[in-house]
């Protein structure tokens, strides 16, 4: 039982970061309406950033990790100014491969700073404790993990009031539905569009900190982690906050479960479940919740009247 | 035919000593070679080629957008070091060597076989064809075509014709042959009572050749598996490594995996407590890792760790490795990625190759391939001394330990360790995985 | 007073639309916009409120003044925020959020009478009260009409544009409209209202204008506008010569033509 | 802005696919032009024609699925995947390590085609409950799960990070490696090949012009567009999808099997989310919902890179450049233009084409 | 009047969302070849009747009939093939076709030739398509809008999106068909026309029409019959007439200002 309770923990910090990388993908979307394939992109530029100012520029850790975030979210910034602007009122599915144009030359420039070489970001979490861990009881924590839950507790405070107290939260909502209503409403689409994508590369630096951090380093494939929360977005339903901390928090803990009990688990059923089965396992929940709930668990639900 | 194949030897040997008097014009050509001498430079790298001389075109297959993207730049630089090197040391006979611009194929094999495409009648080898499963893809392309390829991989199925036709070059040691000497030196030297080990492992040509060896010698020395991590490239999840590592303590792991997934995992291991031994397969480890500054620094340098290598590294104590850094520090270099020494060494042997036929007049691709088949290679005691092409394995892996003082950030315990289990072993039988 | 000075649209850089078009809008008064379908009645407004951009179209001739400013092309927000505000045709309701959000939304640009405005909408609209929290694409086609009008109303505008504010509503409702559109027009908003309901719209506006295919064909108090034969005929559906409606049953198979027209 | 050409005698002249005689000429002289450059050339571009030929046929069918009927996929590639197998698995090389019949190409392609198609069917009755995003978020774990798949069934696709070789073109016993001399023209395998994917390319465009022209595509237009009006009138939603499937699924596995017998052999993370997103991104870039949109896209996708490999090194630009490599320089230049083009003309490269040829048609009265 | 037997029979139906009760035990009968209106103010349940009859909807309880079918939760594209054909208040044309191809989609239920006949433009497809057109071009001249035939249906005026849903319609070649508010957004003028259109679908091609409009002057001159609904419930039915005069009629829908 302490193992299982060891086990979900671990899930719960997991989930924690997804929830960041999660929460820049919903941003986006419920502004734009598309799922920026870039995002991924923009974590790892952002970790980029920290690690550059905190290690190569040797300025204090914890102001390169600042500076990073809000470079990151001034990038956002401009690719909405210099690219998405042009497309208001286009497509959604040609704004979508847009973004994977944009997401080629982010990492173009990335991949060439970063070299063969696996880079650190500079920041001390690991020399806290044991390691960077520390223990109470039966029970294992690891600092940057808990630093990652509590931003990520704290974003989704912010957000949540950002959304309940400004009016741009619906404002937000509104344009994603109806671009040209929005703008009759005296929305200022484009702004909207700004925040959003502003917004999505602050959460996108932050994630990439959590997940580049430590130990864990920054490599050329460093973005792709930031791919595994996809389901997380989509089991919590692409347009909603909650859904999206919800559907992190789930696929964190299954995954962690999955990756723990997995020899257990084949060796019991006698079946063979396959390399990186930890991975695939977040996939399969999001197969039936889909199937259960087709707008994810908090998903806004189409509607469809004639 | 082993007498035939002797015979060979001694007259390509003969010919090696024989002073250098073919003139261009005696020499047989055809793909990849010109009269014309070698552009002086290439994209950003200076070629030194002599221009009264011809020229010998290489070409590279490499990635640099891909999984692999990593080693692309430093493999390429210790290439074209290499050959900038030997132009100005007076090049091969009457030809210099310039290494056309690199291709990435992202380890795609149809932009493999794309660029492949795109050099196949400009080249006379290839410099370098990145990745086991993309270089195997186009094997029958090379074999139509004669080509001699190095790879960036120690895949144990080079060493054996029926699987590379005899056109694969290959220098150092294999993981295979790396995985048992690392379990048997661990025996044998670590004051560690081995009994119990774990492996975790890419599920490719490398890491399963690693964990076959190591599982070789530990059925040989009675060491029991616990258990095996094997992992599709890029979905590392590191919770399941170190959930293993806790949960099922074992004496020593083995890991074949990429630098960035190896902090992680010795890293979380360490949050928990746990620092087993651990014998690292070549490209687990990356010299950043004992950098000043470096998180893992004084983990890695706390004696757990160990690397099995498939040569000496960019710290190597051998004339070859000397001479080799001079020159890189020389050109203003500051990278010491292992990948350097790679490609470095890799152009010794296709050097000898081509050397080998330009003695004997026929610097064709076939002649080329002819000549590959049975040539001794000159590495400067980088390497031990070895007949390229032989169907035979060289078994002997160089022991190493992180340490952040010394270049590339390993200190050599063993430079030509061969293990029993390698030694019993049959390498006639075919790859290892 | 709002004015629109010889406009030419272009939709698609090809599609001539409006063909040098005038309309003046004075403060206080409600001026109703009347014309077959494709008249190009919705493109006046869109040109006016900044909306034209985002359907691909363009001005390329002619300016809209707005109290001497010239406002043309800037776009929607800051016109929205001057005091112009447009309800779109077909109602555009936000379906996915509540019909209070959606009323929020209307309220963007001006967010301080908020409560003072739901009030004020919901007095004209009882039936949204009751709705408030429900989802408004699941509303029926006259409840979202209302919705439509109302959120416009939420930024308190000079001007308001109605684009067909009629259109689906039962006839009850529709006098209902006409008394709103009065009403509003007492509280000091002026009303540009493009109308099939050619009864309707008449019988309120102080002005009318009649246009058919990109320019305007009849520019005249709407008073006099009712007398007009052809408007009788052909926007009242009376018979010539007597006041009484002719059947729909009545009307004959052959293709009439406009008179102004030929 | 009339076509002055569209003068008909009857519908059924209309409804030809080439219904005038400028179009039949250009028809006729392109696949002459066609042939001629597949026969001369032998070199990178003769490939990467071939190359392109074949992903067209990929792209096709997302477009199908996608394009046509509107049910987002982004589990193209697993499909093509399936494929890819099926073909392996019966026209491997028996002897190789992994499971192989050494067939005849005249029976693995057909079915390389056919057990996508299946599966494709197998799974509609749950996709087409899904809809728009929902259905292209739910498909890209269907990309996972092949893929997972793939990775683990070693004996069929020889495991993640190995992969399997290719079988040979042998088709009706005749190997094309063996080549053709005709007089004295000669063909070589390469030369075949790409005759050969220029014969399927032309099947499969008329295919896809055809359920675009009939009822079958007018069903699918009609789901795409407005599903609940499609089912009022008459359109029966579930067939219909699972038709859009099967027929998507078909062209990805023909694709699969020719594309990777090509090049010599595959991984199984080829078939990852980054590989179904490309193909994503062929269909948007070429025009979606278009017959020759997805050519243009796979023509762009395919050719493109080498354009900019050949200008670059023509003028000569950045050889000097310290910053990034050409590799990357290629990659950056590639990723512009993708970010132009759409920025240009949303609908892709159809719609271009369709305005260079709208200008054309009304040219000299063009303004 | 000849009594005509009923080609529709609505029977008892309730339907209810959530809290909100749309259709409250409402029965009525559509007579063959016969126009039947339902009026009754906004919010009254009259679309809400339209999709429970085209399959949209499925009632809580109670029971329709087409002919001697049983088509209570029956699918909708079966309901079409029945020949129910209907056009939806607000338009739902196929955006990204042109008119002529969003009318040959009407004739789907009527082409039978299979998938691969399709694929390979066999002669049977070759001879349906050919017959599709030429249903699909009679429509268009019916409906007089020949100079759009190619046009694509997004950037049509108003009144000719809605006569070209109406084609659509028809080229089911129905029985029956629902027209819900096909004159709103119409000046006098238009409506004439679209008033004109129903009178000859009824008359010429022998449809039953059950017709949905606010426009009381259009609906009073063109049914024959007349159904009442107000907040879900029938509170009148009869001829126009009769209804006309019926003061929970004029309460409830009409409005008392209306001369
Ligand atoms: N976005 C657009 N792109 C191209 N053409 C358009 C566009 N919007 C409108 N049009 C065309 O412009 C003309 C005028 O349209 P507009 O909507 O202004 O007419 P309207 O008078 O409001 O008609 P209705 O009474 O039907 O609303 C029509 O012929 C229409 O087809
Ligand atoms: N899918 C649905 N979900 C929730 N409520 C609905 C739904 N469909 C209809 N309603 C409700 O049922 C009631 C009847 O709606 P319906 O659309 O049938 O009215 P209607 O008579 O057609 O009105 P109108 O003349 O305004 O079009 C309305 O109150 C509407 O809000
Ligand atoms: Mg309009
Ligand atoms: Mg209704």
């Amino acid at each position: 039982m302490t193992f299982f309770i060891q086990v979900f923990i671990e899930g719960i910090a997991l989930g924690a970061v997804y929830s960041l990388v999660a929460l820049g993908f919903v941003i986006i979307f419920k502004a734009t309406d598309v799922l920026s394939f870039a995002q991924p992109a923009l974590a790892a530029l952002g970790a980029g950033f920290i690690c550059y100012f905190a290690t190569e520029a040797g300025i204090n850790f914890w102001l390169s990790l600042l500076i990073g975030i809000f470079l990151t979210g001034a990038v956002g910034l401009l690719i909405e100014r210099t690219v998405l602007r042009q497309m208001v009122g286009e497509p959604v599915f040609s704004v979508a491969v847009i973004t994977i144009g944009v997401d080629i030359l982010i990492r173009t420039f990335l991949d060439d700073w970063i070299g063969d070489e696996p880079r650190f970001l500079g920041d001390s979490f690991t020399s806290y404790g044991n390691f960077g861990s520390f223990s109470i009881g039966e029970f294992n924590f690891k600092y940057l993990e808990m630093a990652g839950l509590f931003v990520a507790f704290i974003v989704i405070l912010l957000l949540n009031l950002f959304f309940k107290k400004s009016r741009y939260g619906l404002a937000m909502l509104a344009t994603s539905f109806d671009q040209e209503t929005a703008l009759a409403q005296g929305i200022n689409v484009g702004r909207v569009f700004g925040l959003a994508w502003f917004i999505g590369g602050l959460l996108a630096a932050i994630a990439g900190f959590v997940f580049t951090g430590g130990f864990n380093t920054l490599t050329q494939l460093s973005f792709v982690l930031a791919l595994r929360a996809l389901p997380a977005v989509v089991i919590g339903g692409l347009d909603s906050i909650p859904g999206a901390i919800i559907g992190s928090l789930i696929i964190g803990v299954t995954q962690s479960l999955a990756g723990y009990y997995q020899y257990s688990i084949e060796e019991y059923f006698d079946i063979n479940l396959g390399l990186g089965f930890s991975t695939v396992a977040p996939y399969i929940i999001m197969f039936f919740i889909l199937l259960v709930k087709p707008e994810g668990l908090f998903g806004t639900k189409e509607v469809e009247r004639v | 035919e082993e007498e035939a194949t002797e015979e060979v030897v001694e007259e390509v040997v003969e010919t090696l000593d024989s002073p250098a008097v073919t003139t261009a014009k005696s020499v047989n050509t055809d793909f990849g070679v010109t009269e014309e001498p070698c552009p002086e430079v290439i994209g950003e790298f200076p070629t030194n080629a002599d221009q009264a001389k011809g020229c010998i075109y290489l070409g590279i297959l490499s990635d640099y957008t891909g999984p692999y993207g990593a080693a692309g730049l430093p493999v390429e630089v210790g290439i074209r070091s290499y050959w900038a090197w030997k132009n100005l040391t007076g090049c091969l006979g009457d030809y210099c060597v310039a290494v056309r611009e690199a291709a990435d194929t992202g380890y795609n094999p149809q932009k493999h076989l794309e660029e492949y495409n795109a050099m196949r009648n400009d080249v006379a080898a290839l410099a370098l064809s990145l990745g086991t499963p993309l270089t195997l893809f186009i094997l029958d392309e090379l074999d139509k075509d004669n080509m001699l390829a190095a790879p960036l991989s120690w895949y144990s199925g080079w060493s054996f014709d029926a699987v590379d036709k005899g056109l694969i070059i290959e220098y150092g040691s294999t993981y295979c042959a790396d995985g048992m000497n690392g379990l048997d030196w661990s025996l044998d030297n670590l004051p560690v009572d081995i009994k119990t080990i774990g492996i975790v492992a890419q599920q490719d040509d490398y890491g399963l050749d690693y964990a076959a060896g190591v599982k070789t010698a530990a059925a040989a020395r009675g060491v029991e598996v616990a258990w095996e991590y094997l992992y599709a490239p890029g979905q590392f999840d590191v919770t399941q490594a170190v959930g293993l590592l806790v949960t099922k303590p074992v004496d020593a792991y083995f890991p074949a995996i990429d630098p960035g997934s190896m902090a992680q995992l010795a890293g979380g291991a360490a949050q928990n407590g746990v620092v087993p031994i651990t014998m690292m397969a070549t490209p687990s480890f990356s010299g950043q890792f004992v950098v000043e500054g470096s998180p893992v620094k004084d983990l890695f340098e706390s004696g757990a760790f160990y690397i099995s290598s498939v040569f000496a590294p960019y710290g190597g104590e051998t004339p070859g490795h000397e001479n080799m850094r001079n020159i890189l520090a020389g050109a203003g270099v500051e990278s010491t990625s292992v990948y350097i020494v790679a490609g470095w060494a890799s152009q010794q042997h296709i050097s000898s190759a081509l050397e080998a036929s330009i003695k004997g007049t026929d610097l064709t691709r076939a002649g080329i391939r002819r000549a590959a088949a049975n040539v001794p290679v000159s590495s400067d005691g980088m390497f031990p001394s070895k007949t390229l092409g032989a169907n035979v394995q060289t078994p002997v892996s160089v022991m190493t330990t992180p340490n952040g003082a010394l270049p590339g950030g390993t200190a050599i315990l063993n430079s030509g360790y061969t293990g029993p289990t390698g030694e019993g072993y049959d390498w006639s039988g075919g790859p290892c995985s | 007073m709002l004015s629109v000075k010889n406009l030419e649209v272009v939709y698609q850089d090809v599609i001539l639309v409006l063909k040098g078009i005038s309309i003046n809008l004075p403060r206080n008064k409600v001026v109703a916009l009347l014309g077959a379908n494709g008249a190009g009645k919705t493109t006046v407004l869109r040109a006016i409120s900044g909306l034209l951009d985002i359907q691909n179209g363009k001005i390329t001739k002619g300016e809209i003044i707005y109290d001497e400013k010239n406002i043309t092309n800037s776009n929607p927000s800051e016109i929205v925020k001057m005091g112009v505000s447009q309800v779109l045709e077909g109602r555009r309701i936000f379906s996915e959020i509540t019909v209070l959000e959606n009323l929020k939304l209307g309220a963007h640009t001006n967010t301080q009478n908020f409560e003072k405005n739901v009030e004020r909408v919901f007095d004209l609209f009882p039936l949204l009260k009751s709705r408030e929290g429900n989802i408004a694409g699941y509303l029926s086609g006259g409840e979202q009409q209302m919705l439509a009008i109302g959120r416009s109303l939420m930024s308190e505008p000079d001007y308001l544009l109605l684009d067909e504010p009629s259109l689906g509503l039962a006839p009850k409702l529709v006098d209902q409209i006409a008394e709103l559109v009065l009403e509003i027009n007492n509280l000091g908003v002026s009303v540009l209202l493009v109308e099939q309901n050619a009864n309707m719209a008449l019988n309120i506006s102080d002005h009318a204008y009649i246009m058919e295919n990109g320019t305007i064909v009849m520019d005249k108090n709407s008073l006099e506008l009712k007398e007009d034969e052809d408007v009788q005929e052909f926007y009242l559906g009376l018979n010539s010569n007597s006041t009484e409606r002719k059947s729909f049953r009545d009307v004959k198979h052959y293709k009439r033509k406009k008179r102004w027209l030929s | 802005m009339k076509d002055r050409l569209d003068f008909y005698n009857s519908y059924k002249e209309e409804h030809r696919i080439f219904n005038n005689r400028v179009q039949r000429f250009w028809a006729v002289f392109g696949v002459l032009i066609s042939i001629y450059t597949l026969i001369i050339l032998d070199d990178v571009w003769l490939f990467l024609l071939t190359l392109a030929m074949m992903t067209t046929i990929g792209a096709w069918g997302l477009n199908i699925v996608s394009g046509f009927a509107g049910q987002i996929s982004l589990a193209h590639g697993a499909f093509i995947g399936i494929g890819t197998y099926t073909a392996f698995v019966l026209g491997g090389n028996i002897g190789s390590s992994v499971l192989s019949y050494g067939l005849d190409m005249a029976i693995w392609l057909p079915l390389s085609g056919i057990v996508p198609m299946l599966f494709g069917i197998l799974i509609s009755p749950v996709t087409s409950k899904l809809k728009g995003l929902n259905l292209g978020l739910f498909s890209i774990g269907i990309v996972y799960f092949v893929l997972h798949i793939f990775q683990n069934f070693r004996t069929v696709t020889g495991g993640s990070g190995l992969g399997r070789k290719s079988p040979d073109f042998v088709f009706l016993g005749f190997n094309f490696e063996n080549g053709i001399t005709i007089g004295n023209l000669v063909l070589n395998e390469n030369n075949l090949i790409a005759l050969f994917s220029l014969v399927i390319l032309i099947l499969s465009g008329f295919g896809v012009k055809n359920i675009a022209r009939t009822k079958t595509g007018r069903a699918f237009f009609s789901i795409r567009d407005r599903d609940i009006a499609a089912e009022a009138i008459g359109v029966d939603l579930l067939r219909y999808k699972g038709i859009a499937y099967a027929i998507s699924s078909f062209y990805a596995g023909i694709c699969g099997a020719l594309l990777f017998t090509f090049t010599g052999g595959v991984e199984p993370n080829q078939f990852n989310f980054v590989y179904s997103v490309t193909f994503i991104a062929i269909v948007i870039i070429g025009g979606a919902g278009t017959v020759l949109g997805p050519l243009f896209g796979s023509f762009f996708f395919i050719l493109m890179p080498s354009v900019i490999q050949e200008i670059i090194h023509f003028f000569g630009l950045f050889e000097q450049s310290s910053l990034l490599n050409l590799a990357q320089i290629e990659r950056l230049v590639f990723g512009i233009f993708i970010i132009v083009f759409l920025i240009f003309e949303p609908r892709g490269l159809w719609g271009i084409w369709f305005r260079l040829r709208n200008y054309f048609k009304a040219w000299p009265f063009s303004y | 009047m000849v009594e005509l037997s009923s080609l529709l029979k609505f029977e008892d139906v309730s339907l209810s969302f959530g809290g909100i009760t749309a259709l409250k035990n409402v029965s009525f009968d559509v007579k063959e070849k016969s126009i039947t209106s339902i009026i009754g103010p906004n919010g009254a349940g009259k679309t809400s009747v339209f999709n429970c009859i085209s399959g949209i909807y499925s009632p809580d309880s109670g029971n329709i009939f087409f002919e001697d079918a049983n088509i209570t939760n029956m699918r909708p594209n079966k309901i079409a093939e029945l020949g129910i054909a209907r056009t939806f208040q607000n338009i739902e044309l196929f955006e990204n076709l042109s008119v002529l191809e969003n009318i040959l989609t009407g004739v789907h239920r009527r082409l039978d030739y299979g998938i691969l006949s399709g694929l390979f433009y066999s002669s049977k497809a070759k001879k349906g398509e050919l017959y599709a057109r030429k249903e699909a071009e009679d429509i268009i001249d019916f409906l007089e809008i020949e100079e759009y035939r190619y046009s694509y249906v997004m950037s049509l005026p108003y009144g000719i999106q809605k006569r070209v849903e109406l084609g659509r319609a028809l080229a089911l070649a129905p029985k029956l068909i629902l027209l819900d508010e096909p004159a709103a957004g119409m000046n006098n003028e238009e409506t004439e026309d679209i008033a004109r259109f129903i009178i000859d679908i009824n008359e010429e091609l022998k449809i039953s029409v059950l017709l949905v409009d606010h426009d009381m002057n259009m609906v009073t001159d063109i049914a024959h019959e007349i159904t009442v609904l107000n907040f879900g419930e029938k509170i009148a039915d009869g001829t126009p007439n009769e209804v006309i005069e019926n003061s929970s009629v004029i309460e409830a829908y009409v409005g008392s200002s209306k001369k």
